[in-house]
Parts: structure tokens; sequence; C-alpha cells
């Protein structure tokens, strides 16, 4: 194990030197928890997952990561992870897919309970019938957890993400749940060109008398303090209390707006904005995107990329803006729900321009023709 | 070069695509090129159809997954075509104008008319291997098959360079950084016991390498 | 919604009143606070805090676990000198020793509740409180409860970043900045 | 823990509620305490809401009662009448879901074992038969299995009460109950042999109706756990509301139960656990790494 000094994040994120690499998306997980200060990191194999939780255990076995176990099943190892939060300490997990179904209680109760867990979702399908292949209809479910959930386009946004969803969640005026979801194989296992620090330094550790309700050590006060109760119902008032407790975490998922903008550089990033047609997606969506956009232009049709890298919270006013007066936005989307053009049509003022075009899924790879074709489509 | 490269290798579970795939990646990235690498996106079963992609170019590369349009198809089995052991059918589906085949068998296969006629229309390049001979002639066994195709590869691209290939080899049959899947893994235990030494292993891959590109032979369809 | 224009006032605002960060209000930067929802410098915060103390009624501090408890170094000056301001002012102080639901009641004469800040404050007829010392969370919680339900306006001393949902908030607040306000009240005072 | 946390400020110490004066000035923290004092000093139950009679609110006090060290201890609890008393409990303790208690307090117990490497944590596990022997057993086992160092305690009231009288794992065969309408066709789960077999370290059986009995088994179980590995313990805590008994009877079921030989008190104790055991009579070990000298 390197020798390592705890930096701050402004340095690691953006002063410390960067490198070439050449890494899987798997591979860049476990170079961003090496560098995480993770004290506990807590596994259970499901595909296209499993090579990340690996590493991650190589990671404890070297020494970077305290604490690892495998779990019995997703619902157990979102609990545990979950219960080492309470009790003060940084947690990592990840799981896709099916995975994600199973241990879907716990998302809300991480939020509701204010934990600043990071679980990466490696995104696959959902039976029935059985797919391990990529598919980000899991996305539409965890949209109302009350967790953030960023989405990479490549593995080096999922390392960089990663990291940078630590010191997010963390965050007294946030103290949430960060998901940083990554499309299974596209990312996970396709090994490509990272730039990424040294690993010989690494974030702060965690503190958890910073976060905004007290850790569970016997140690915190008030000493008489339960997490999480029933809002009894014998209190004619609960309701309210209730009320107010779910508002508060969507006052938290919007204060996390500030530190992600100054972290991710803006909730979106944009291409030739100004075009006439918009691409507007999220993940591997927008590389096949990047890709249709450069046929089009080079047919000189003005077409224009929004990359949205934070699902929630949700760039609202940004797309808005970008999609005022444009003649179409196009989204192009990896499930069959469309999940991320609902989003976007709830938002801008001509939700009728907005196409939820092309959709794959079942696992299957998007090709760049798919959407230039739906672009000639459009402006025909 | 100026074209972008995409290189579809279909084999059967067990030969070392994947392999190749990352051997080839590793070495374009130590040339300085951009490239992507990734597999067939299914469960790993050895003699099972399987697939690996490798994109290099000298412009950054955004598109991912399977490659539909592949410039370069190397089929690892003659099966792959006689037998229809391929997810993607016909062998040369997708294949760019004026691509190039390469297939791993000593003598040229059977294919039928229609076959030739569209690779013909294709103007496609078929060139031959006997990628498998060559590994047990050389190294004395069949699991070099995905290295003597890397050297036909190289005969005909020459890119990316040998000393890349052989320090990515080096890379991935020296350290044990490399994150292999589980029953990859297995496999290369199995390779490692043929070979004393690691660099024993480089040298006569090496060699495989250069028998490889002299015992191609290009057919015209 | 027209996110930057929503005000934090006193209530009562109805019966469920949004998060004012759902409405567009940023929490204050380093150096600032909060009136009524707009970032203004700390010390303006300060001074309007003293301002509307000093014309209360009934000013009222819940001092929270964090500085009710004598848990850390340090913890007994700051709450000393909460209570000289308290006793500048001729105010009550009115614990908030834990944030359980309770059972079966509170008793709102002498205890806070986070669950249902608004028992205490329609008891006592507090016009103007005090939160601090509470763990942000459950101070979000009960700011809004309050700002519901009630007439009252609220004051958030924050060791932390701040809340949204008080009228005046401030930041960061340490034993220094109890010392500042004491002062500000006194003089407030003196001016008549 | 430091005790600091149940301290009062000098300033406010005129302002605190009575009882949490009293929690200050009386309280069992840091004290040595047995089952035996209960009634000497201010309980770490405020006051519950749980029915006139009920046997799981009797098991309650008296396993709060019984814990060794109270100031380092942290109660996992699970959904079910119990999870009502929590609120009103002096400690910190974690209402997560309904079955996932053993799971939660696995994290909690990693996590304080790495951030208070040398001191003790106790992680107690308090839920119902239906959390601990139904929707949880995958879980409960699990943390067995593992290994982890934490007393799994269940209060059996051999139902769902808390959801209206439902038939659980944990009722007797041909129990007419919700949900088993034609009375329950399976018999009442074993499960401290489950525990045995499952790797627990110490499993036993008790009852409120003998307080003393049930404070040793559940000191045992957590100084166990605290050292050797997971520990288990069954508490038959029965309900007079779903079975409609009075409530002035809960401790003649229990007795009646005894006398049919449908419950019996139970003890296993593994060797290591034994001798764990032994050095403490012998007062050869302290029972941790910071309460010398106590006796189990």
């Amino acid at each position: 194990m390197l020798q390592q000094q705890v930096r701050s994040p402004e340095y690691l994120f953006f002063e410390a030197e960067k490198k070439k690499q050449f890494l899987s998306g798997s591979e860049a997980v476990r170079e961003a928890i090496r560098k995480a200060n993770v004290d506990v990191a807590i596994s259970y194999p499901i595909t296209p997952q499993s090579e990340s939780m690996h590493l991650v255990g190589d990671l404890f076995a070297e020494g970077y990561v305290k604490e690892y176990f495998r779990g019995e099943n997703e619902f157990a190892v979102m609990s545990s992870v979950a219960g080492a939060a309470m009790a003060g300490v940084r947690v990592f997990t990840a799981t896709g897919g099916p995975g994600t179904m199973r241990a879907f209680e716990m998302f809300p109760v991480w939020a509701g309970s204010r934990l600043p867990i990071v679980c990466a979702f490696l995104t696959r399908g959902i039976n029935s019938p059985l797919t391990i292949q990529p598919d980000t209809i899991e996305m539409a479910f965890l949209l109302e957890t009350g967790m953030l959930m960023l989405h990479a386009e490549t593995a080096q946004d999922l390392h960089d993400m990663l990291l940078k969803a630590f010191i997010v969640a963390e965050k007294t005026d946030v103290h949430l749940p960060v998901g940083v979801f990554a499309d299974g194989f596209f990312v996970t296992h396709t090994k490509e060109i990272l730039h990424i620090a040294d690993a010989d330094s690494k974030l702060p550790p965690y503190d958890p008398h910073c976060a905004p309700v007290p850790a569970m050590d016997m140690e915190s006060v008030p000493v008489r303090q339960m997490r999480d109760p029933f809002v009894m119902k014998s209190n004619f008032i609960s309701y309210a209390a209730h009320a107010s407790w779910q508002q508060e975490i969507e006052a938290a998922q919007e204060r996390s707006r500030k530190h992600l903008e100054r972290y991710l550089g803006g909730l979106v990033e944009t291409e030739h904005e100004d075009a006439e047609v918009l691409l507007i997606t999220s993940g591997t969506a927008v590389s096949q995107s990047r890709e249709a956009m450069a046929i089009c232009r080079k047919e000189g049709l003005s077409v224009g990329l929004v990359k949205i890298k934070s699902i929630r919270p949700f760039p609202s006013d940004e797309l808005r803006r970008l999609a005022a007066g444009k003649y179409a936005v196009i989204v192009p989307e990896l499930n069959r729900v469309g999940w991320l053009a609902k989003e976007i049509k709830a938002r801008v003022d001509d939700p009728r321009r907005v196409i939820g075009a092309p959709r794959v899924f079942g696992g299957m790879t998007m090709p760049a023709h798919l959407i230039v074709d739906e672009i000639r489509r459009v402006l025909q | 070069m100026t074209e972008k490269m995409s290189i579809r290798m279909s084999g059967l579970g067990g030969q070392g695509v994947v392999t190749a795939a990352h051997i080839l990646g590793m070495a374009a990235y130590k040339d300085d090129l951009q490239v992507t690498v990734n597999p067939f996106f299914g469960a790993e079963k050895r003699l099972a159809p399987a697939e690996s992609y490798v994109r290099i170019a000298q412009e950054p590369i955004y598109e991912r997954g399977e490659i539909l349009y592949p410039s370069l198809i190397m089929v690892f089995h003659p099966h792959v075509i006689t037998m229809g052991k391929s997810y993607t059918m016909p062998f040369f589906d997708g294949l760019e104008a004026g691509g190039t085949i390469l297939i791993n068998s000593a003598s040229a296969l059977d294919l039928s008319e229609e076959e030739r006629d569209n690779l013909a229309k294709l103007d496609a390049q078929v060139h031959y291997v006997p990628a498998s001979e060559v590994a047990m002639e050389v190294s004395g066994t069949h699991l070099s098959t995905n290295i003597a195709m890397l050297g036909a590869l190289y005969r005909i691209q020459q890119r990316p360079s040998l000393d890349a290939l052989e320090s990515a080899m080096v890379e991935r049959f020296g350290g044990s950084k490399f994150v292999a899947s589980g029953s990859t893994a297995a496999l290369d235990d199995a390779v490692k016991e043929k070979f004393a030494k690691v660099s024993q292993m480089i040298e006569k891959n090496l060699e495989v390498i250069e028998k490889a590109g002299e015992s191609m032979f290009q057919q015209t369809h | 919604m027209e996110p930057h224009r929503y005000k934090v006032v006193s209530g009562p605002e109805g019966f469920l009143p949004p998060a004012a960060a759902s409405m567009g209000v940023a929490l204050p930067e380093q150096g600032e606070g909060l009136i009524e929802g707009a970032r203004v410098p700390a010390a303006s915060a300060l001074e309007e805090a003293a301002t509307r103390l000093v014309n209360a009624k009934h000013p009222t501090f819940f001092p929270g676990p964090l500085i009710l408890w004598n848990w850390k170094d340090g913890i007994a000056e700051k709450a000393q000198a909460l209570k000289d301001l308290a006793d500048t002012l001729g105010a009550k102080i009115i614990p908030m020793p834990d944030y359980r639901p309770k059972y079966p009641m509170i008793n709102p004469e002498i205890e806070v509740n986070p669950n249902h800040p608004n028992l205490t404050i329609w008891h006592n007829k507090i016009d103007v409180c005090v939160f601090i010392g509470v763990h942000c969370h459950y101070a979000n919680m009960a700011l809004k409860i309050i700002r519901g339900g009630t007439d009252c306006c609220t004051i958030a001393l924050c060791a932390e970043a701040g809340h949204e949902d008080a009228v005046i908030s401030l930041r960061d607040f340490a034993l220094a900045d109890l010392h500042a306000l004491t002062a500000a009240v006194n003089r407030l005072k003196a001016r008549g | 823990m430091s005790t600091r946390i149940v301290s009062i400020s000098p300033a406010f110490e005129d302002l605190m509620p009575n009882e949490y004066k009293e929690l200050v000035e009386n309280g069992p923290y840091g004290k040595d305490y047995k089952v035996t004092d209960l009634g000497k000093y201010k309980e770490l139950i405020e006051e519950h809401p749980l029915c006139a009679g009920c046997g799981l609110a009797l098991s309650l006090r008296l396993v709060l009662g019984s814990l060794p060290s109270p100031e380092d201890t942290v109660i996992v609890g699970s959904t079910g009448c119990s999870a009502l008393v929590f609120p009103q409990v002096g400690l910190h303790n974690v209402h997560s879901l309904f079955g996932n208690q053993n799971a939660v307090a696995s994290g909690i117990k990693r996590a304080l074992s790495l951030r208070f490497p040398d001191q003790v944590k106790d992680v107690v596990v308090v839920a119902g038969d239906g959390a601990t022997a139904d929707i949880g057993l995958d879980m409960v086992m699990q943390s067995w299995f593992r290994r982890e160092k934490i007393a799994t305690i269940m209060l059996d009231n051999e139902a769902y009460a808390n959801t209206g009288g439902q038939e659980s794992g944990m009722s007797m065969e041909g129990t007419v109950m919700n949900m088993a309408p034609k009375g329950k066709v399976f018999p009442k789960a074993d499960l401290p042999k489950v525990a045995e077999a499952s790797g627990c370290a110490y499993v036993a059986a008790a009852s409120p109706s003998r307080p003393g009995k049930l404070g040793k088994v559940v000191r045992r179980a957590i100084l166990i756990a605290r050292e050797v590995g997971p520990t288990y313990v069954q508490l038959l805590s029965p309900c007079p509301t779903n079975f409609k008994t009075k409530p002035s009877d809960t401790v003649v079921t229990i007795k009646t139960r005894e006398k049919e030989k449908s419950f019996k008190q139970y003890e296993y104790i593994s060797d290591d656990a034994r001798s764990f055991l032994s050095a403490l009579d012998e007062g050869k070990q302290s029972e941790g790494k910071k309460s010398e000298g106590k006796q189990p």
C-alpha cells in the first residue's frame, strides 16, 4: 500500500496533476475508492457490478479500505451500509439492475435518515425475462427516493463523480446519499483512456460531527435519540412533522446544486447549444449522440448537444433555457420507458418539441445512425 | 493512420478474443493512439460464440458498445463461419466497403456463392492465416492462437508497433495487476503453466507474431 | 413557482408551507446571513436579529442538545453566553433536550420538541424565537412547522451552514458572535 | 462513552425538565446496576405507549435493566410493538425497517469497532418474533454465520401484534389468528436450535416470569457477544391484547405454558463462551476493555 497523504478535495479534484491510464470502468471505480478514504465497503455480486466490488475488496486487502465484507443480499447490504453510516463512518457499495430492485426499500430510508452513502449503480435491465445487459430503466424507479443521482458518460466520469460524490454527500447542508450511475458494460467493461490523480493523495476523513443528525455511537448528544422514529401516531400533529421531514429532504437536494455546480462544473455540459436541434441526454447515450452530432454537422445540419450530468437534482432551469426556441429537442435513451424525456417534457416551455426517441433497451447498443435518422426525420 | 480502425474479433469462448482485444488496445494506448476496448456483453462460456471490439483512432472516440460497422473483422475459428458459431450473421455483416477480413484457417474456406458475391460487392480484402497451426508449432500450445491472429493483423496494419505489442503482452501476462474475469483468469494460469518464465512466453509470442505474419495468404472472392 | 421572490416571513403561512430551499432561497455564503430569504452581510443579519429580539414581547431561546448538554470543551462558555444574552433581554429559555417524538405529550411550559414546536409557541405566546445548538435537520423541520402554523418570527443561529427556513439566519455562529449579538442588543436597548 | 453527553451545561441546569435531571443525577450510565436494582434508579424507559399487561413491555424493561454497560450500548430495533417504546428509551437506538435489524446492527458494530477500537461498544438487537423469525430470518442467521459480535434478543409474543394479531412463525401450532383462520398448520419454529447450529456462542430462552434469570441470560448474552461471538436470547412475552387474556395474567400465562411444557427455560453455552464465563467467575478476565470486575 502506498503511503497516502490527506489532501483537500479542491487539491485532488482541480490541482493535482492528472496522469494518463488505460482502464476499464470497474478499474476506474477502484481508483476512485483508493483515494476516497473509505471506512467500510460492503459487497454483493451482480453482473455487471461484481468486478467493481472485487476490486474494492482488493483495496481492503491492501489496506486502502478499512473494513469490507460480502453481505447476504442487496437489501441486507444496503441495510448494513446504512447502519455503518449512522454510526459515523464513510461507506461505499455498488449494485445494479435486479440488485437495485431487491434493495429498494432501503433507498428512501437512506435519504430520510440523512445518510451520506455513496453507491455506484452499474445499471442493467430488470426481469422479466432475465437480462444481464445494459439498460437504464432502474433509474426511473430511483428518481423520487431522495438520493442525489449523477449519471456518468465514461469511465473518467465514473471515477471523478464517485470521488466528488463523497464530498457533496457529506456537506452538512446536503448530507444525502448519492447514487453514481454508469451504464453497465458500456462503461464498466470498456477499457478507455483516463486522466487521474496519483494514489498518493486521499480525501480527508468523514467527520460525523458535521452531520445534520446525531451519530449513533453513544458519544454524541442527545443520549436519548432514536434513528429514525415513528412520528408517533398518538400525536395529532405528527402528519405535519412527517411532511416537514420530507420537505427537508427535498430542500437538501436543492442545496446540493451549488456544490455540484462547483465540483462538476455545472449540472449540464453543452456543445453547439445554439443549434436548431438539440440532442439532450445522459450516460452513454451522450457518447452515441456525440458521434451522431459529428455526422450531422459534417452534412451541414444544425445539431447541438446537452449532456445532463445530474439527474437529481435535475437541471430544470438550465434545460428550460437551452430548449427555448429550438426547432426540436431529441432525447435518445437506453430504456423503454423514456424517463428522461418525461423529465425534460415536464420542465420545458414547449413539451411538444421534445421527441423521446430513439430508444433501445434490453441490452441493445444504440448505433449513432439511429440518432442521425431521427434528426433527419425531424428536419424533413 | 488517418482512418479510424473498428475491429470486430469473432471466435469461440476460450480462444482469447477478449485477451487479444486487450493486448491490441493496450498496445495502441502505448503508441499514444486513442483507443477503446470492450467485450461482447454476455455470459462467458467456453466454446460459445465470443466477440470483442477494438476502436483505434487519432481523434477522440465516443461511440461505445458492439461495433456494428467494422472496418476489420478477425475470425478466430473457422466454425464461426462454417458452423455459424456467431451472434453476428453472416460473419461479414456490417463490414465497411473495402474492409478487411482475417480468418484463422490453413486453407481458404469453401464459402457459398452468395457469400462470395457479397464479399466481392463489398470489395472485401480476405486474408487467411493458419493461426492455430503456427501457435502449436512455435509455442506448443493452441492458446497462443490469439497472438498469432495479432501477428497477422500487424502484417496487414503495421500498427500498433511491435514494441508496443511486446510491452502490452508483458503488462498483460507479466504482472498480477491485470483485471480479468474469473474464467479468463483461470485460463491465464493454464497458459502460465506452459511457460516457466513469462519472458520466455513473451519471446515465444513474438516469434508467433512473426511466423503468423509470414504464413498469411490472401484470397480474392 | 417564482424562484428568488419567495420571502421567508413570520406565518401563519398555511396548512403546509414549502421548504424555502425548494422556492429558490439559497443558504448564505461565509460572512453572510439571511434576512427573509435574502442573502445579506452577516453583520446586517446580526443587527436585524438583535432588533427583532429587543422589540419582541415574548422573546424566547430554544437551546438544542448541542448546547444544552456539556458534551465537549467550549460548550459551557457558549451556554453561559447564551444565558447572559437571554438575561439581558429578559427573554425566556425553553430547552429542546432531544428530538424524539415524545409520548404522551410535552409540557409546553418548560420544553420544546422539533416534531411539534408550535405547541410551545402557542402556549407561551412567543413572538420571536431563537434556535441554537439544534442539529440542522431537526431545526429545519421545526422552522417550517412554526412558519406554517404560528405568527412567530424565527431566528436560527447555526454553527454550520445556516437555515433558509428561518426568518433570520446566521451561519458559522460561534461564541464571539454570541457576544457580538449581546453587544448589539445592549446598544439597541441603550438607544431605547 | 464520555459521560459528558449526560451532563448538563451549567448555565441550563435549572431549566432542564425533571426527567432529564433525574437521568443525569440518578441514571444507570457508568453504574453497575443489575436487574435486581430496578426501582432504585431512574430507568432508561421514560413512559411507553404499549397495552396494559404487555409481556413485551415487561421484558423490555428487564432487558434495559440488565445491560452491562448502558453508557456504551446501541440498540437496533425493528418494526413492531417494541418500536413504539424506543423513542422513550435513554440510549442511542435505531429503527430501520421491518426485518433488517441484524444487517443494520452488523454495519453499526463494524463502524463502532473502527471508530472506537479501544472501547467497549455493545450492539444489541431487540426485535419481535415476526422481525426475527419470519421477515428478517435470513439477515438474523447470516449475522450469526458471519460471527458478528452482536447480541440478538427476540421479544416473542408469538404473533404480529402491532398489525392486529396475525399468526407468526413463532405462534403455536393450531392457534387460530388472522391469516391463519383455520389454525396454524405448522409448529412453532425452534429458533434456539437454529441459533446454535448457526454459530451462536450462547443461546438462551427465558421469560419475564423469572426476572433474575432473564437478567442473568441477557447480561451473559451481551458479555459473550462482546468477547466471543454472536448470541441469541428468546424471551417469551405474551400479548394479552391479541390472545385475549387479562392484562394482570401475563405472568400466569407464562407459568401455565411452563406447566403444559410448551415453554421451557433453556441455555446453551459454547465451549469458548464457557471458558470466558469461568474466567470471569474466577476474576481472571475483565468483562471487557473497561468494565473491570463486573460479574455475570
